[in-house]
């Protein structure tokens, strides 16, 4: 312990390095699992090292050079982390794709990249790069992990992950190979470039974020301080390996903390592997704490009576103590010893079905989350905090330290961060974390960072009067209503979709005369609801027209609306016309992006006539939608899209008035 | 992975080569009392093809499945597999020799899991006696494992990953029938019979079990006789089509001949389908 | 709701295969082994171990016996209480002849001429199914009672007719015979049973097990996956008659202490198997659950109305029984006819998926 | 060769030397067989009906007589008492329908057989709380059966007949007959057969199938009675009765589960053919094989035509 204390953290400046170091420190502790054929397959940190090290070398045989690109396609799997470091330990520059992109999309990304190698999961992504064939010129070598339905495949520049391994075990025989490559990772600067992130941005093209060792590494250190994350840790990795959040906390903070990372089995089994394995930090984005809560509910309204009695009471009892308890706050003796039932009867459960047991602390970012979500992980006593981040700025910006929870900030500066708000509003920061640049991109670079570092968010926010940090909406969307009254769209729409049957929301109402929405049901909870109600439908189109969802969704709004007429700032903004689209926003049609955030810009020209006919006072319109089928097909959907109007209420002076007291 | 390997080994151990016949049936004749269900049929089946059988409604496909796996004894005629001919087996007997099946009515193990029923079709491949069994140690265990893993590749194979605990008596008809296959693929068959892969399976699931039949064949080199009443499929995937019509051969030949042939329409003009 | 599994991952088939693979269950297991190894000698008078205990044992052992036969392999038998009666008879025939052979080793002896009877018997399952079987059964069932009689060989020909248990001792401890304390016949028939039901489960959870399930649910589809019914089936009913033939032998030693042929007559078997249905068939803990109901309960009942006062006589209160028994079979078989087992796995099921309620 | 001498050569040197007791023997075995054909009979009804298989048919014909003896005692006239007892059993029916079988619809078979072996014992219980445990006579003479016996001389020696085996025999013959008649000419007979085939095709016949179950019940509850009336007064009326009644079990093997003829020949074979081996073979083997000489005959009869007689050929498909 004492050589590992000696060379522990501080001296390190790269991956390979640090996995260098953990085979030592942490050898026979678990680095990575991957739940395979059934059970979680386990690699220690020697294991880990091993396989890194056949790979890296395999690779370097089949001629990767130092500087050049690598991508990597897939979803989380143990191989394709131990490609980030394989190629890292070359010097090669790790490139992860979003796995669920078109092969159009990725051609862009690998051809942009220059990357000479691709390591795919499986024939799918296999496929897909073959398909773009001519077009990607640099594309020297495939490598694919999962050998299934590719027996058949006579490509000379196809390998099997194995055979490209094989190739370095070859290559160790020589113990001179082995030595070169442990030197070789010796040399690695703090400054070199590590990786290349491609951010999936609303507009335009994508941007290769250039992150270097130091950026990631200083940046993880400084997180894992902030919440003393150790090797103990475990988490599920199961976002996407080309987000940078993915990246810093299943790879970067993984290789500097030493801690544990699984990787689930299927996409579909996520929830049952997280369960197994019960993270001890876990990070999603609003939207999978979205989907669990609205899974809880709906099967809580299933359950019997006195049960639902239970865990109203309980909730309830969460939603005035539990928080403070968490808090640490001086509870009442008979409010712990409910609580201490309710942990028994309810909050134990819950967790447990959640997979949150042993949760020490849980991040959520990306998106505002609906403080009522948030508050319910809360009062469970789950350590569910808020940061504010970005891939340029190797995720932290802000954070919610310890005991500062608030539902409506995203926290205090990082460690190292430095913030700035400028006249219009928006968000600018200076930090270690700050990206070299966009690849080939040097515009982009100048118009988002400046010469003395600072990076323009983006976005608008405050520090209120506690020093946290509050985002209200992208600086470019918050607008102005004709009668000149402010306008946030992401501020309505996330009030909306806080209700469960409510999935997805575009709010308009920029320089026009009142705020109109468009929404999307949660077919889970919308379908849940119709099959209890007896009210059968054949789609989601014919769910979604439903006069009695529309009804629910009338009387949703309406309690947005009432919400919304307490608070004087936003009061303006009260919905006056809403529709039910007649399908989901999907990433595959444009609508939402790669991290399923709304593509506003998009969806204002798509449907655009929908919108025409919310002010026009129409009270249905005709449209015809063209759709992208999950396998690629074109077709498109007709829909009458019913109009309604919705009940505003005049500006409630007193409520306002007593808040302004408080 | 394994299954690969495993069903290569399989190929070869047999030496039969690729195209050449792997099962012939020789004017077989069977009948019930007084019903003549299969009349004077000839046939073979190609090592590595995708043979089906089709014709209308009681034709006689069910019964000539049930004869080549030793279910139903013909009265008439001989079958040689692998080069051996034989007049009379049990059926553990085909299932010994290398011949699994899948049934029209999903006939899967209802009280067990999907897992301990793709494990049931490891029974041929399990040795280990009594005594180990006994303790559930030692040799019996390390067979139960060695198994397992084979019988998680075929789950991983047939992407069932989510259901691999549930007991199959709950699953929906389409993944009963995809369990159904997994079971007869850990048998590692060299001839694997499908009657009715695809009946009662929405679009969606047809295009699934295609695949997965079309993997099954190229992956695992595995020979497929298949019966089917959706004409599409069978075109899409069989090598050749044998057709009966009341017991009776009336065509046989590729997909295309078969399409064109005039008794073959016939015979689908007098059953509407 | 008491179940927390989450952070219960398995890295090895092993432990995913495990008997018990979530912890909360382990953790009761040994608390109920430790209560019945230790708790139960230490706090339980002659009567409870006596009367409750051992005989409970023994028939759950039986019932384990039968459950392999008709809930596992799908046979039906109506003649476990001869099985039994032949695991009795041998045991005697065996400890009389070598009477200084440890009795145990003579108990575990005794099971293998059950089995072998039990194969026997079990040959017609090859050409027949279901209630033709129970026939089967039956015959053998009353011809081996008929041997119980008129083979005066079997008990030595006791004038009684009956058998009577010999003094057995080993280590200086008297295990059988009238001198013979509870506490050791409870632990003997305990440990005997332990290990038993550990090897049912074991072979259940095998190939062989597996084999016979197969032959239970779809034996067509079995025989075509290239199980041999010959060995499945007769396996069951080896196995199955080895289980009730060593329950039959220890009912005699270490419970009854002499027997004749009443004991193993037809309505043995009825109880039996009402043991076996009623905890539910294809379950162990089934078996032991449905032999617990059905011995202990009549016990409750006979003991019901002294404890509230009331005197009833004998006779109908032994009525009321049979009518309570009768009824409350019809009752479960309503509400759930897979027994107190699946009652049981949907009360876990509840309590591991709590407050949700699926 | 003694051995073979007493099995093969000497038994029928017996018959042939005592031709009289011969045929007393075999009249003795026809009258028991009746009694085991109409047990059989009971449970073919209820099985052909609604594939449960009965076992209650036995405690049901205890149950019957012991309610019949039992309202007689309390001093209703033998007739009426036939009349409420025929009343009872179809309140039986209804009952068992109403509380058990509508619950159990689309169970597994097993089930069904296990339920009736809960019928059994609750029945047992009520029966003896009700009537007492004790054997009691039947009111043989009161019911105008007749008694005494005849004697006829045949081959050198003399046949006994007892009037009430007689008279047994007849009713049984009436019984089946009626019941013939029932199945065949009238409408819900033919529903009751159509139901055995096809329970959709019952339900288009316009009778419900909980009507269909009640009335089988209630038919084999007269059977029972009838049997319990010729029983008992052959012997007493005891629970002893309810073993015996197993005996049917064999009868059906040979008859076949769903044919009415079936039970009647089978009834009729098992209970001569037990009479015979028991009095010219038991010898042998120290006597009492009456106990499971029917469990034999049945089982080698499995072994070559596990349909029974009557029964059609099973083709199993897949």
């Amino acid at each position: 312990m004492a050589v590992a204390e000696d060379r522990s953290a501080t001296g390190l400046s790269t991956f390979p390095q640090y996995l260098l170091l953990n085979a030592e420190r942490f050898g026979s502790r678990v680095a990575m699992r991957h739940k395979d054929f059934g059970i979680w397959q386990s690699w220690s940190w020697a294991e880990q090292l091993d396989q890194v090290r056949r790979f890296s070398l395999g690779l370097k045989q089949m001629g990767l050079k130092p500087g050049q690109k690598v991508a990597l396609i897939g979803a989380n799997r143990p191989r394709l982390y131990w490609t980030f470091c394989a190629v890292q330990a070359i010097g090669g520059v790790p490139v992860p794709l979003y796995s669920d992109s078109v092969a159009e999309e990725m051609a862009y990304v690998l051809e942009h990249a220059e990357a000479v190698f691709a390591v795919c999961q499986d024939q799918e992504q296999v496929d897909k790069v073959l398909s773009m064939g001519e077009a990607l010129t640099h594309l020297d070598q495939i490598i694919y992990d999962e050998p299934r339905g590719l027996r058949d495949y006579d490509q000379d520049h196809l390998h099997s992950f194995e055979q490209v391994q094989a190739m370095g075990r070859k290559a160790l025989e020589d113990p001179k190979v082995g030595e070169d490559w442990v030197a070789g990772i010796g040399k690695g600067k703090g400054g070199d470039l590590a990786v290349m992130l491609y951010t999936s941005g609303t507009t335009g093209r994508p941007k290769g974020v250039m992150l270097s060792y130091e950026n990631l590494v200083v940046s993880a250190r400084n997180a894992n301080a902030f919440d003393s994350f150790d090797q103990n840790e475990q988490v599920i990795a199961y976002l996407p390996i080309a987000w940078v959040g993915d990246h810093v906390f299943s790879y970067a903070q993984a290789y500097v903390a030493g801690y544990c990372v699984c990787c689930p089995e299927s996409a579909e089994t996520t929830d049952q592997d997280r369960r197994e394995i019960a993270p001890t930090y876990f990070f999603a984005p609003p939207r999978v704490f979205e989907t669990l809560l609205t899974a809880i509910l709906v099967r809580m309204e299933d359950a019997g009576r006195i049960k639902r009695a239970m865990f109203n009471y309980f909730m309830d009892h969460a939603r005035r103590v539990g928080e403070r308890i968490l808090n640490g706050e001086r509870v009442g003796v008979l409010d712990r010893l409910l609580n201490w039932f309710g942990e028994i009867l309810v909050y134990g459960p819950l967790k447990n079905r959640m997979g949150l047991t042993r949760m020490q602390v849980g991040y959520t970012a990306g998106e505002a989350i609906g403080p009522e979500i948030f508050r319910f992980y809360r009062s469970l006593g789950l350590n569910l905090k808020q940061l504010y981040g970005q891939t340029e700025a190797s995720v932290y910006v802000t954070a919610q330290p310890d005991g500062e929870i608030r539902p409506d900030t995203v926290g205090r500066p990082s460690p190292d961060v430095e913030i700035e708000i400028d006249k219009s509003g928006e968000v600018l920061y200076r930090s270690p974390g700050v990206f070299v640049g966009y690849y080939k991109n040097d515009e982009a670079t100048k118009s988002t960072k400046d010469k003395n570092g600072w990076v323009r968010t983006g976005d608008a926010g405050f520090f209120d009067h506690e020093g946290h940090l509050k985002i209200i909406d992208r600086a470019k969307d918050v607008g102005k209503m004709k009668d000149g009254s402010l306008f946030a769209p992401k501020y309505i729409e996330n009030k909306l979709k806080f209700f469960p049957n409510i999935k997805e929301v575009v709010a308009f109402g920029d320089e026009r005369d009142f705020c109109a929405v468009f929404l999307n049901i949660d077919l889970t909870s919308v379908g849940n609801w119709a099959e209890r109600n007896n009210i059968s439908y054949a789609s989601y189109q014919e769910l979604a027209s439903h006069p009695e969802v529309y009804a629910m969704m009338e009387e949703h709004v309406d309690q947005v609306n009432r919400d919304l007429s307490g608070e004087d700032m936003m009061a303006g903004s009260q919905i006056h016309r809403f529709l039910v689209l007649h399908k989901e926003l999907d990433a595959d049609d444009g609508e939402l992006t790669r991290t399923q955030k709304v593509r506003r810009s998009f969806i204002a020209e798509r449907y655009g006539e929908l919108i025409d006919a919310l002010y026009d006072g129409s009270e249905h319109k005709f449209v015809e939608t063209e759709v992208t089928f999950e396998d690629g097909r074109k077709g498109s959907i007709s829909a009458d899209v019913i109009i309604r109007d919705a009940k505003v209420y005049p500006v409630a002076e007193e409520a306002s008035r007593q808040e302004a007291a408080e | 992975m394994n299954v690969h390997s495993q069903a290569a080994a399989a190929q070869s151990d047999d030496g039969i080569a690729l195209g050449a016949d792997l099962l012939h049936v020789d004017n077989i004749s069977l009948s019930f009392g007084g019903v003549k269900a299969i009349q004077d049929v000839s046939f073979d089946i190609r090592k590595g093809e995708i043979r089906a059988i089709i014709g209308p409604n009681g034709a006689g496909k069910t019964s000539m499945l049930n004869v080549i796996n030793g279910f139903y004894h013909p009265q008439e005629g001989i079958i040689s597999f692998k080069g051996r001919e034989r007049r009379r087996m049990r059926p553990y007997e085909a299932a010994a020799q290398g011949i699994a099946r899948t049934f029209q009515n999903v006939a899967l193990f209802t009280g067990m899991t999907t897992l301990e029923n793709i494990m049931a079709g490891r029974s041929l491949k399990m040795h280990r006696n009594f005594f180990w069994q006994m303790l559930y140690r030692g040799p019996a265990l390390n067979e139960e494992m060695e198994h397992r893993r084979v019988v998680e590749e075929i789950i991983d194979f047939l992407e069932i990953e989510a259901i691999r605990k549930t007991p199959v008596g709950q699953l929906p008809y389409g993944l009963q029938k995809r369990v159904e296959l997994g079971r007869a693929l850990a048998m590692e068959p060299t001839l694997l019979l499908l009657d009715e892969p695809m009946a009662g399976m929405n679009l969606e699931e047809k295009e699934d079990m295609s695949r997965y039949v079309l993997d099954v064949n190229s992956q695992l080199g595995t020979t497929i006789a298949l019966i089917e009443h959706d004409m599409g499929v069978v075109m899409d995937l069989a090598d050749r089509v044998m057709v009966l019509d009341y017991g009776k051969k009336i065509a046989d030949g590729t997909p295309d001949e078969v399409q064109a042939n005039q008794a073959v329409i016939d015979a689908y003009l007098g059953v509407p389908h | 709701m008491l179940y927390r599994e989450a952070g219960q991952f398995k890295t090895s088939y092993q432990a995913d295969q495990a008997a018990f693979p979530i912890f909360q269950d382990q953790l009761a297991v040994w608390a109920i082994l430790a209560v019945a190894f230790i708790g139960v000698p230490l706090v339980g008078n002659d009567f409870f171990l006596n009367s409750i205990m051992i005989p409970f044992l023994i028939f759950a052992l039986a019932s384990v016996g039968l459950n392999i036969l008709t809930g596992y392999a799908g046979q039906l038998s109506l003649g476990t209480g001869a099985f039994m009666g032949v695991g009795a008879y041998a045991c005697y025939k065996l400890t009389t002849i070598f009477p200084d052979v440890n009795i145990v080793i003579m108990i575990v002896a005794s099971g293998f001429f059950s089995a072998g009877i039990g194969m026997i018997f079990g040959l017609p399952s090859l050409r027949i199914k279901g209630f033709y079987l129970v026939v089967t059964t039956l015959a053998a069932q009353f011809f081996l009672e008929w041997c119980f009689i008129r083979i005066a060989w079997l008990y030595n020909y006791n004038p009684s007719g009956a058998i009577e248990v010999p003094q057995r001792e080993a280590f200086g401890v008297i295990l059988t015979g009238a001198s013979a304390t509870p506490v050791t016949r409870y632990l003997l028939v305990l440990s005997i049973v332990v290990v038993m039901t550990w090897i049912a489960f074991n072979i259940i959870r095998g190939r062989i097990g597996r084999s016979w399930m197969m032959i239970r649910d779809m034996d067509i589809a079995a025989e075509l996956m290239g199980v041999k019914p010959l060995n499945a089936k007769l396996s069951a009913f080896a196995v199955s008659s080895f289980y009730c033939g060593v329950a039959g032998a220890m009912m005699v030693f270490f419970w009854l202490g002499a027997a004749e042929v009443e004991s193993f007559d037809v309505n043995h078997s009825f109880l039996i198997l009402f043991m076996v249905i009623l905890g539910g068939l294809g379950s162990i803990k089934g078996a032991f659950m449905g032999a617990a109901f059905i011995w202990i309960l009549p016990i409750l009942i006979r003991a019901a109305p002294g404890w509230i006062g009331i005197e009833v006589q004998a006779a109908t209160v032994e009525h009321l029984n049979f009518m309570l028994i009768g009824g409350l079979i019809i009752f479960f078989l309503i509400i759930e006819p897979h027994g107190l087992a699946r009652l049981w796995s949907i009360g876990k099921q509840k309590l591991r998926v709590w407050p949700f309620p699926y | 060769m003694g051995l073979l001498f007493d099995i093969f050569i000497n038994p029928f040197v017996e018959m042939a030397s005592g031709l009289d007791f011969l045929l007393q023997v075999l009249w003795e075995g026809f009258v028991s067989g009746t009694l085991y054909a109409l047990i059989a009979l009971g449970f073919v009804l209820i099985f052909k009906a609604s594939g449960v298989f009965n076992f209650a048919q036995g405690i049901m014909v205890v149950f019957a007589a012991l309610t019949l003896v039992g309202l007689h005692a309390l001093g209703i006239p033998a007739f009426l008492a036939l009349i409420l007892a025929v009343a009872i059993m179809a309140l039986l029916a209804v009952t068992v329908e109403r509380v058990v079988l509508r619950h159990l619809v689309n169970q597994p078979d097993i089930i069904l057989f296990m339920v009736t072996i809960g019928l059994t014992y609750f029945l047992i219980g009520f029966g003896e709380l009700v009537f007492g445990g004790d054997p009691k006579s039947m009111i043989t003479e009161e019911l105008g059966l007749p008694t005494g016996s005849t004697v006829f001389d045949v081959f050198d020696g003399i046949v006994i007949l007892q009037h009430l085996d007689v008279a047994a025999a007849v009713i049984s013959a009436i019984m089946v007959a009626g019941l013939a008649v029932f199945f065949n000419k009238t409408r819900i007979g033919r529903a009751l057969r159509a139901v055995a085939d096809d329970h959709q095709a019952a339900l288009s016949v316009g009778i419900s199938l909980n009507q269909i179950w009640a009335i089988v019940w209630f038919a084999a509850g007269i059977v029972a009675l009838t049997t319990g009336i010729m029983w008992g007064a052959k012997s007493d009326v005891s629970f002893a009765l309810q073993i015996v009644a197993l005996k049917a079990l064999p009868v059906l093997i040979l008859g076949g589960f769903t044919s009415i003829p079936g039970a009647i020949v089978g009834g009729l074979i098992i209970g001569m053919g037990e009479k015979l081996f028991e009095v010219y073979w038991g010898g042998l083997l120290g006597g009492g094989v009456e106990g499971w000489f029917a469990y034999v005959i049945a089982l080698i009869f499995l072994l070559f035509r596990p349909q029974g007689l009557f029964g059609e050929k099973i083709i199993e498909r897949v």
